[in-house]
């Protein structure tokens, strides 16, 4: 049963606004690791999430997909609301709900399975077995991610053969491939060499006509690279969210500016 | 602390209560002496003894030929004293309710290795018993007990069929026979009298015509309970006779050996038995009565007091 | 092509847009100059806003690519290259704005000979055709063509150094037209000086390819 | 093309769920029912007597005292033995030979070892030691045979202590100029301590609970005293639990059970001991 | 003083050396101890026999030497524990990784693991004394000694090697998988069965591996509560003698040195070293083939 | 403080020697104005040698820290603005040497009377006050005082605008003088450029402390 | 006892160059990682190595302190000469030579150990025991590796307790401790986070007046941030070396330029 809720890839026929997040507040048991935050993410963008070390952007980013549930002792006030419903409020299928919301981490975390199983995945716990429809989903799933000309001849060689950079092309794809509206991505080139994380931002850049993108990076080049909006975190709260390029230029917060030119700490 | 004096006794694991009975005792008066009772069987207790690593050898038979010979080989002199009488009770499991008694001939059936992968029921013993299964537990074949029944019933010591369930370890046993219908075993009296609500003691017929006898203290220590009553034995290293501690320690045991005989679950050996073999064991009397003689059915005063 | 490529080829062609634009007002500064049409003069000062535009949005952009994608060499070149460009760019188009509103300003046509004896047409289409080639150049990267510019620009100095003589010795003789004359003094030292803009333009554009720097040598 | 699955993936969970917990607590039920089993016959004879008592054949007035004494004797000597031998080869076989075919053939025989049963080590105790040595039934024989046995397991949870110890550690010491013994002793060890410690006290766990081959070798005796050295007789908790249980009267089972209880105990503790100082060593080292 | 540090460098390298070389030479010694005797054992009974006899009645009058009865009992006994412990043993631990919290694993898994550190003598008596009449309430035809119930026992005891060496592979694979898998919207079930055990699989093939061989060597549990009849069957409802229990039964007892019934003990040793050994390499080859996975 | 940060302490410690170098260009002009002081706009002249140096020294350092320390925000303006400013003081340096060429080309000291009738003092003085009030927001970050200059230039344009025509009729009255008349035009010319030049640095200082781009506005 | 060489730490007396490479090859088996490079490093400068992955700077950096010879298989000819002595050729003692190299890795690897003995370790290995001694040494590197202030009254904690960066900059102070000419650093800073990625840089710069500083990097900012000299490299051979400023704004090369430009691949 593949999932053929069309409008999810055809932008939002919702507000205008893919994601939505309003006064947020999250604890890990009693420490607070989010405060208040509020943000609106629009459709087919690219949004950055910077600032220091444990300030929450992987905390936040978790909670459009609500990963966090998957820790115990997390305590969740306040709505995040993608196509305007609210993803903790209403009783949603998690799991059905996680199809919606692509997942790229860190580290590449290819399955040790096939190239193709791994892409094939999303889909086969969905009960789709037929071949033919996977491998077609397969096919297009790999050339978003522009790997295909890579794998073509080695579909059924381990994904565990594949250098780190394609790995993580190849995470995208087992995440596009489930057919998602959202992709995030939790410092998706951190673990990679300088060329891998060039192809992995210019694969960004592309992919932000299909899929509202948010990621985090601890490369503040990263964001200025491939971001259209930037928010900058720090000790839980949202300082300040705004194009990419006036944040670069010219912040509005001195905090902001402090953490993007060096002056920190 | 400083020991007076060590003495290693080893053997039978038949024999083994008693003398650790004894060794308890004797300990309440010499604290200072050192006793260690180990249990390898009578065979196993023999080769150490043999060699001349133990003092004492606890045996639940009498010495072998071959043991013989070889203690003449190694030069190791040593002097015989029987202890208790064990008797060897026959049980059945208490479902079992056909069994009134048994003769040796029918145990012969059961138990003669020809018997063996052919005598599975209990109808192939006695036309009248039903068509049960018949499952046999008796004693590994390691112990002396095993080689004074098989010399019993079978005519030849170790001649037994092998298809029983076999344990050195006689709760084991007991568990067995108590949990199965079709269940007969044999083992040490003692481990019935412990274990009487669990199982069945047949009595047993030595010829069809005799009365059926059950085992206990008067028909064992009075040759009655034929031919399933042994003595049992020490054996003592005359180079360790000489010692005055191991002198002590014996004349302890054949005072006390017929208390805790019975406290331990045998029967003791009648009195003049005992007087006797302390009388053999003080003059140094070396060698084995049962050289070259059965010992079932034996009648141990006069083989003693025939050496003498 | 990585991102910051297409946007190096977006600024490219807005800063060629721009340059289109210069010359077309320089085009048409000359042309109301010979033909006196008050009409594309006021063309010219108002497309001159047009001009701002481009080089506020193309210093913009310059400003957001170091800011966003840090580009470095020949990367780096370019950019540095056309912020300056873009500013020389703009100047032309001050100039060419200021020439036109001097012909604006002026109540009659030129007088000819005073045009004829300060080189005056040649001076401008040479002062447009080095504009051109350097757009050329940059264009097509050719620093070959770039260099001709410097003697291009020579023959500009040459006019104007000679300029003043003639202008002196004109208004002599034709005191009335002192204030014409004058005019056409200031119009030749600008176009003079879109020779020096078209000049450092070709120097950046060398910069840009070569990384060599001949300001100042 | 909408082929469902034969049962929903959510049921599905949900029965595994279930399925899975009652796995588990029909295991822990075991245990309980099993210790319960024990407590329930032995804990009336716990007592102090139990402990300071000899053996007896009255099943009140016996106790373990002399077993728990041949146990203690016969765990030191084991640890005396086997500890050194296991570390250095643990170390050897971890920071030394990791490519020659010595040190490969070594891996594969310990490997082997860490898998023979524990009957063979009595049988090679029995031949080696006890026969062909000529210790007979004395604590050394039943030391060096444990020694053997565990021997395996010391090497293993050494090596793997040691190789939990990242290389960015060995080679921060060459870099400053250590030698390779140096390493190993400054780095290496201290580093890999709690996990080596850990498997030591598991191998004597498993030690503690040996039956099989100290009866092979000839454990199995009525020893009054207290073993004064290496060489005298001994008997072992274990083995009077053994001896215990094939006594005739029902006075011996509580004793036997209350020899389990106490067995028990001493594996819990060296369990819990080795539990908490693994917990303790990854927080501290935690690299 | 470089010299000197050097050289010591050198002798302290050979002590380890010697050190390691003890594990072969106990490798040798077993070996040797088991097949000399061994040996003279196959010199007075031919090999095939051996092999084929149905019959083991070495210490009786009618000799039979036929391993057979022996294997069979000890095939039997380590199937049944096998069969119980493998499916519980990796449920339980797939639930502690997956399902149960982090509070209720880290009670669980030490109560777990005191199961394997109870001594085997006390589950010989243990499933002669309880489970034995348990099952003689269900299975009304059974035994008082049989295969089924130490079977059984020793299946619950080896469940917490199994468990512990499979809970740690799953562990061990990256939490980025299965925050992988949930990314992609499979459930609990789904991420455990179709990512993280088969990730995991060398890991827990070896844990089964390694709980066969110790089922195998297992000794105290089915001397106790297996009997000690060497019978070839698999039925698991009669009573079986492992060769575990015929070596303990044999060296409890009094069989003379030097003779063929002693030797027995040797041969049938072998026999059990044999297959531990091939196990044993069969787990050690697995192990270094998947090691290096995810380091 | 970070290794970009003294980094862009030197590049502007670098600008402000250039900035007073340019200054003292501009006084010393003024001086030799006034004095006739032929010996001082020779030195103008080849000191303008070391302001060019300053600017390539300036482009170039602008440029290795954009290439190596990838400055944004506030940093990223200052080295922009710094990078424009270099540019317009260059300019001015020039417009400094060009004005003592000038008068160095003067065979005569200037008509008191032509450079008082076109306040040429005054606005000479008041250019070199907009260099120095730049200098002075810059150095102190007082985007108040940057401010002021744009009403300074004012005077100047309003200056220039006035001198066009009074030299127009000067020249009428003095035709002997023309070609000195040129002359202060072609100065008055340049100081107005110099005032442009000072509104474009004051312009760049507020871009850089404010983020705000005031050009064309 | 304590290195008393006091040249080590006041500039090379020898050749003009610290570091001198001649053209050295090094095969990992048959397998060629090094081809034919030829460096001259002068003292007191940093030297950064950059290149794609797998490019050979690690092995190279690995040549100057004898680390590859842990590794077997490994093959090396040419020369690398320190001071002007081969440390290949000549019957050099590695261990006390390796003292004159400090070498700082990729992860912070401190020894679980205190703070103190972590940087008293290279002493203590020579046999220094001296409580005061060391207590001096181990201040002085602390106060050079920037850390001294915010360690001083925990010098007995764990040094596990310390951030990733404050670890990394004891790494560094251990090194120093043993009072080296050379500070060789692999990746020193790939591990943090900006901010401690910055205090890293910060340090480097300050340090270079001490040391002569080899360090590789994937983070071209990084290298061009901290660098005086920029070796690029590329498939094993030493494409170009040059003055760091150069690099980065007018390569000779054109592999250069594709590289730093990202144009790569
Ligand atoms: N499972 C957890 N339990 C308790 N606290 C947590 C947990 N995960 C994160 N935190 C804390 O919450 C805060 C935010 O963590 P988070 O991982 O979101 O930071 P981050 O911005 O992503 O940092 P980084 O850049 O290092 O990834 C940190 O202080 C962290 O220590
Ligand atoms: N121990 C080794 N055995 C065999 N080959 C090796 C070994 N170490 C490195 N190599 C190979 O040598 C080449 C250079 O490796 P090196 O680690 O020096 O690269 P690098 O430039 O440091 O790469 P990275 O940036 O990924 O750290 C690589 O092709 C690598 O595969
Ligand atoms: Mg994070
Ligand atoms: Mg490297
Ligand atoms: O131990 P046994 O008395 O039976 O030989």
């Amino acid at each position: 049963m593949v999932q053929k809720d069309s409008y999810i890839t055809e932008g939002s026929p919702y507000g205008i606004y893919k994601l939505r997040v309003e006064g947020l507040n999250l604890y890990y048991g009693t420490k607070q690791a989010l405060k208040d935050i509020s943000i609106k993410i629009a459709p087919n963008t690219v949004t950055a999430f910077i600032g220091p070390s444990g300030c929450g952007k992987s905390t936040f980013l978790r909670c459009f997909n609500r990963m966090n549930d998957l820790i115990e002792n997390v305590t969740i006030t306040g709505s995040v609301m993608v196509d305007d419903i609210d993803i903790y409020k209403n009783m949603i299928d998690v799991y059905q709900y996680r199809k919606k919301i692509g997942m790229v981490f860190q580290k590449p975390n290819p399955f040790p399975k096939s190239i193709f199983e791994n892409v094939a995945f999303g889909l086969r716990i969905n009960g789709e077995s037929s071949k033919s429809v996977l491998q077609g989903i397969v096919e297009s799933a790999l050339r978003q991610a522009a790997l295909w000309e890579e794998v073509k001849d080695n579909l059924n060689k381990s994904a565990l053969t594949l250098s780190g950079g394609q790995q993580q092309r190849l995470c995208i794809a087992r995440a596009i491939a489930v057919k998602p509206s959202v992709l995030l991505m939790d410092e998706p080139a951190s673990s990679l060499d300088p060329i891998s994380t060039a192809k992995i931002e210019e694969l960004i850049y592309q992919l932000k006509d299909q899929f509202t993108i948010v990621i985090v990076t601890h490369n503040m080049q990263q964001a200025a690279r491939v971001s259209d909006k930037t928010a900058f975190f720090y000790l839980g709260e949202l300082i300040e969210f705004d194009k990419t390029d006036k944040i670069f230029t010219n912040p509005s917060k001195e905090a902001t500016q402090n953490y993007i030119t060096g002056r920190f700490g | 602390k400083a020991y007076k004096g060590k003495i290693n006794i080893d053997g039978s694991s038949s024999v083994y209560p008693l003398t650790e009975a004894v060794a308890e005792e004797f300990r309440k008066q010499h604290a200072d002496i050192r006793i260690s009772v180990g249990i390898s069987g009578t065979g196993g207790g023999f080769k150490k003894f043999l060699r001349g690593e133990t003092d004492i050898s606890n045996a639940s038979r009498p010495i072998s030929p071959e043991e013989l010979k070889i203690s003449r080989t190694n030069g190791i002199e040593f002097i015989e004293i029987p202890v208790c009488y064990d008797g060897m009770a026959i049980v059945v499991s208490p479902k079992n309710t056909f069994v009134d008694y048994i003769t040796v001939a029918e145990l012969k059936r059961m138990w003669s290795p020809q018997s063996q992968g052919k005598i599975n029921s209990w109808k192939q013993v006695r036309d009248s018993w039903p068509d049960v299964p018949l499952n046999l537990y008796g004693a590994g074949t390691s112990s002396g007990t095993y080689d004074y029944f098989t010399e019993a019933i079978n005519g030849k010591a170790k001649a037994s069929r092998g298809d029983y369930t076999a344990s050195e370890d006689d709760n084991v046993l007991v568990q067995g026979v108590s949990s199965d219908i079709g269940g007969l075993g044999y083992f040490g009296l003692a481990y019935f009298t412990e274990n009487k609500a669990k199982l069945k003691l047949v009595p047993v017929k030595y010829s069809t015509e005799s009365e059926a006898v059950f085992p206990n203290d008067s028909t064992v220590q009075h040759g009655k309970y034929q031919p399933l009553s042994r003595p049992e034995f020490i054996y003592v290293n005359l180079k360790s006779a000489k010692k005055t501690y191991v002198q002590e320690f014996i004349k302890f045991y054949l005072e006390h050996a017929s208390s805790l005989a019975q406290e331990v679950g045998y029967v003791p050996l009648p009195q003049a038995v005992y007087r006797l073999s302390h009388l053999r064991f003080t003059r140094g009397s070396t060698g084995s009565v049962f050289e070259n003689k059965s010992i079932v059915g034996a009648n141990l005063l006069q083989l003693l007091s025939k050496q003498e | 092509m990585t991102h910051l490529q297409s946007e190096l080829k977006l600024l490219k062609t807005d800063i060629i847009e721009m340059w289109e634009l210069v010359i077309e007002q320089l085009d048409k500064s000359l042309i109301s100059l010979k033909t006196f049409d008050k009409d594309l003069t006021r063309e010219v000062v108002s497309n001159e806003k047009r001009v701002n535009a481009y080089e506020l949005k193309i210093d913009r952009d310059c400003e957001n690519i170091f800011a966003l994608f840090n580009p470095v060499a020949v990367d780096l070149r370019m950019v540095l290259a056309t912020l300056k460009i873009n500013s020389n760019l703009e100047r032309i188009g001050d100039i060419a704005e200021g020439i036109s509103k001097l012909i604006t300003s002026e109540k009659e046509p030129f007088d000819q000979v005073l045009l004829e004896c300060t080189r005056f047409q040649l001076m401008f289409e040479a002062a447009i055709l080095i504009v051109n080639d350097a757009l050329t150049a940059f264009d097509k990267e050719d620093t070959k063509l770039a260099r001709t510019i410097f003697k291009k620009d020579e023959l500009l100095d040459e006019i104007n150094a000679d300029a003043h003589q003639f202008i002196t010795i004109y208004i002599k003789d034709h005191l009335d037209k002192t204030e014409q004359a004058l005019n056409v003094l200031s119009i030749i030292r600008r176009l003079e000086r879109v020779g020096d803009q078209g000049k450092n333009i070709a120097e950046e554009i060398i910069f840009y390819l070569e990384a060599k720097v001949l300001k100042h040598k | 093309m909408n082929r469902k699955h034969l049962i929903s993936p959510k049921s599905q969970d949900k029965l595994f769920k279930i399925f899975a917990a009652l796995c588990t607590g029909l295991v822990l039920l075991t245990l309980l029912v099993l210790l319960i089993d024990i407590g329930i016959k032995g804990i009336q004879r716990i007592n102090w007597s139990f402990f300071t008592n000899l053996p007896s054949r009255h099943p009140e007035e016996s106790g373990i005292y002399t077993a728990l004494a041949g146990m203690v004797g016969l765990l030191f000597f084991t640890v005396i033995i086997a500890l050194p031998i296991g570390i250095l080869s643990g170390i050897y076989l971890q920071e030394y030979g990791k490519r020659n075919k010595l040190a490969k053939f070594i891996e594969i025989n310990i490997s082997n070892l860490a898998g023979v049963p524990s009957v063979i080590y009595g049988i090679l105790g029995l031949q080696l030691f006890v026969r062909t040595a000529g210790f007979g039934n004395s604590i050394l024989s039943g030391a060096l045979t444990l020694a053997l046995l565990i021997m395996p397991v010391i090497i293993v949870s050494t090596r793997e202590a040691i190789k939990a110890v990242p290389d960015s550690l060995r080679e921060a010491s060459f870099g400053l100029g250590a030698t390779k013994w140096q390493t190993v002793r400054r780095v290496v060890l201290p580093a890999s301590f709690g996990g080596i410690l850990t498997g030591i006290i598991l191998s004597t766990s498993r030690a503690i609970g040996e039956t099989a081959p100290l009866i092979v070798v000839g454990a199995l005796a009525y020893v009054p005293f207290v073993p004064e050295g290496p060489m005298d007789q001994y008997t072992s908790l274990p083995i009077q639990i053994f001896n215990w249980t094939s006594r005739p009267q029902q006075g011996f089972v509580v004793n036997a059970a209350a020899g389990i209880i106490v067995l028990l105990l001493f594996t819990f503790i060296l369990n819990g001991t080795a539990i908490y100082l693994r917990n303790r060593w990854y927080k501290k080292t935690a690299i | 003083m470089n010299r000197i540090r050097i050289r010591s460098e050198k002798v302290i390298e050979w002590i380890m050396i010697l050190c390691s070389l003890v594990s072969v030479l106990t490798t040798i010694g077993i070996i040797l101890v088991l097949s000399v005797d061994a040996f003279k054992f196959f010199k007075e009974v031919p090999f095939v026999d051996f092999l084929t006899d149905t019959q083991w009645t070495p210490l009786f009058e009618d000799k039979h030497f036929g391993i057979m009865p022996l294997l069979s009992g000890t095939l039997l006994t380590t199937t049944i524990a096998i069969l119980l412990a493998v499916p519980v043993g990796i449920t339980i631990a797939v639930f502690l990784n997956e399902y149960a919290s982090k509070k209720f694993t880290s009670v669980v898994k030490p109560l777990l693991e005191v199961l394997a550190a109870v001594p085997t003598v006390v589950y010989g008596f243990f499933a002669l004394q309880f489970v034995t009449p348990l099952l003689q309430k269900v299975i009304p035809g059974l035994a008082g000694f049989n295969a089924l119930s130490p079977g059984i026992v020793m299946g619950i005891m080896i469940i917490p090697y199994i468990t512990s060496l499979s809970e740690d592979a799953l562990r061990a694979v990256p939490k980025s998988l299965r925050e992988a898998a949930y990314g992609l919207g499979a459930n609990r079930f789904q991420t455990a069965f179709k990512v993280i055990v088969p990730a995991a699989n060398s890991g827990i093939v070896v844990s089964v591996i390694l709980a066969i061989s110790r089922a195998l060597g297992e000794t105290m549990i089915v001397a106790i509560a297996a009997g000690q009849q060497p019978r070839l069957t698999f039925n698991p409802l009669e009573s079986v003698e492992t060769i575990t229990t015929y070596i303990v039964q044999v060296s409890m007892g009094d069989v003379p040195q030097d003779s063929l019934e002693y030797r027995t003990i040797f041969a049938a040793g072998i026999t059990l070293f044999a297959f531990t050994f091939l196990l044993n390499n069969i787990s050690f080859w697995m192990r270094k083939k998947y090691q290096h996975r995810y380091e």
